[in-house]
């Protein structure tokens, strides 16, 4: 298991490569890769990212090592980035191993779905005109952890 | 105890943590306190619905008892990923 | 899009990264990718891809277009292998992006399902003691194209 | 027409593939033609519910007709991913 808390860019393509030949005995590997987009609303210049410390690397640790036990997974990886981010630079990502791709692909959705609301990050969307604003979590990401 | 707020509730307040002496039983106890002693607590605080608590790291309830905690955080809903 | 059917290994790595930062606008990326396991029963020294020359890369772009228009995804990718493999070696891989966590995931199922029982490729797996079988179509496999 | 066989169906017919002269109506039509040439096409046939066929490269069914089709290809279901 890897989780990483982060300010500096990692590199998905060395991070995806690593995480599958590591994966001894897996059958199937998935990755979700997060990128920043322009806001919904007008054209944002940077994404500021605040999370708190002394919380994060213990949620995502626990939420990976549900995932790992409930899956069987042979490997679990997560890493989040912090601070100001740009529209097209990656934020997150998250990579599951298993035998069977089923599981490889449930395991990354239910990462996916507690990092969105379970993880200790706020996201402040600054757009071109100044103007900045906080994300507000969506009905939807509540509702998708209802399904695990 | 280590009082700490993230996101708009540190901006509302205006601090992203303080020392703070209680004799709160409970977080609402806590978050009724911290209302009383000025505007801009009142502000962050006006609609509990909107915010989240944890308690020494671990996401917990508005009416969990304080005892032994030593850090509680104020924030609203996660949105990372 | 992308879609090859080679025999040579690809890097998993490199083409992940490439995907991901060519996927404009999309804030979603996953990818999927398939290793070759020891057989179930025994210990497996080859697995023999056979696969229908003709037929392939056309099979592969009509799934991989049906994914584009059906989850209006910004990009899509499949390559798939054939001739012989060692266990541990990378089988396949499909990748997805777009806007949406939940599209990039739901595409990436859909291109997997059809490519286990709707892609010309056929796998014989040649055990240590000589023998070599046919790799059997699940029933399961057919039956998860029924979702779509 | 050109015949093709894939995986077992190849293995136990003995040939990848072939030229076949015939006046099938339908790919029902050439497997019975082809059952009724020799012992190794009777087995390989024996289990059509076992076996897929495709005309022209697109998958089809074995009820469908042959007006027109160059490529005929016969093997069990597809084991890809």
């Amino acid at each position: 298991m890897r989780v990483e808390v982060q300010e500096a860019p990692f590199d998905v393509g060395a991070v995806t490569s690593e995480f599958t030949s590591g994966a001894k005995g897996a059958g199937a590997i998935v990755t979700f890769t997060g990128v920043v987009r322009e806001a919904d609303a007008g054209a944002m210049t940077v994404m500021e990212i605040e999370h708190y410390p002394a919380m994060t690397q213990k949620a995502l640790e626990q939420i990976a090592t549900q995932a790992i036990e409930r899956w069987s997974l042979a490997d679990a990886l997560v890493i989040h980035r912090f601070g100001r981010l740009s529209p097209g630079d990656q934020i997150m990502m998250v990579a599951t191993a298993s035998r069977h791709r089923k599981d490889a692909f449930e395991a990354a959705e239910f990462l996916m779905d507690y990092l969105k609301s379970r993880a200790p990050f706020w996201k402040k969307e600054i757009l071109n005109d100044g103007s900045a604003d906080w994300v507000a979590a969506k009905d939807g990401d509540e509702k998708a952890l209802e399904r695990w | 105890m280590d009082v700490l707020y993230f996101a708009w509730v540190r901006e509302r307040i205006g601090l992203p943590r303080e020392k703070v002496e209680t004799s709160a039983n409970t977080v609402m106890e806590l978050v009724e306190e911290l209302k009383s002693r000025e505007e801009r607590y009142a502000a962050a605080f006006a609609d509990i619905s909107a915010l989240r608590v944890a308690l020494d790291q671990e996401l917990s309830e508005f009416d969990a008892p304080l005892e032994g905690v030593r850090e509680v955080a104020f924030f609203p809903p996660m949105t990372g990923g």
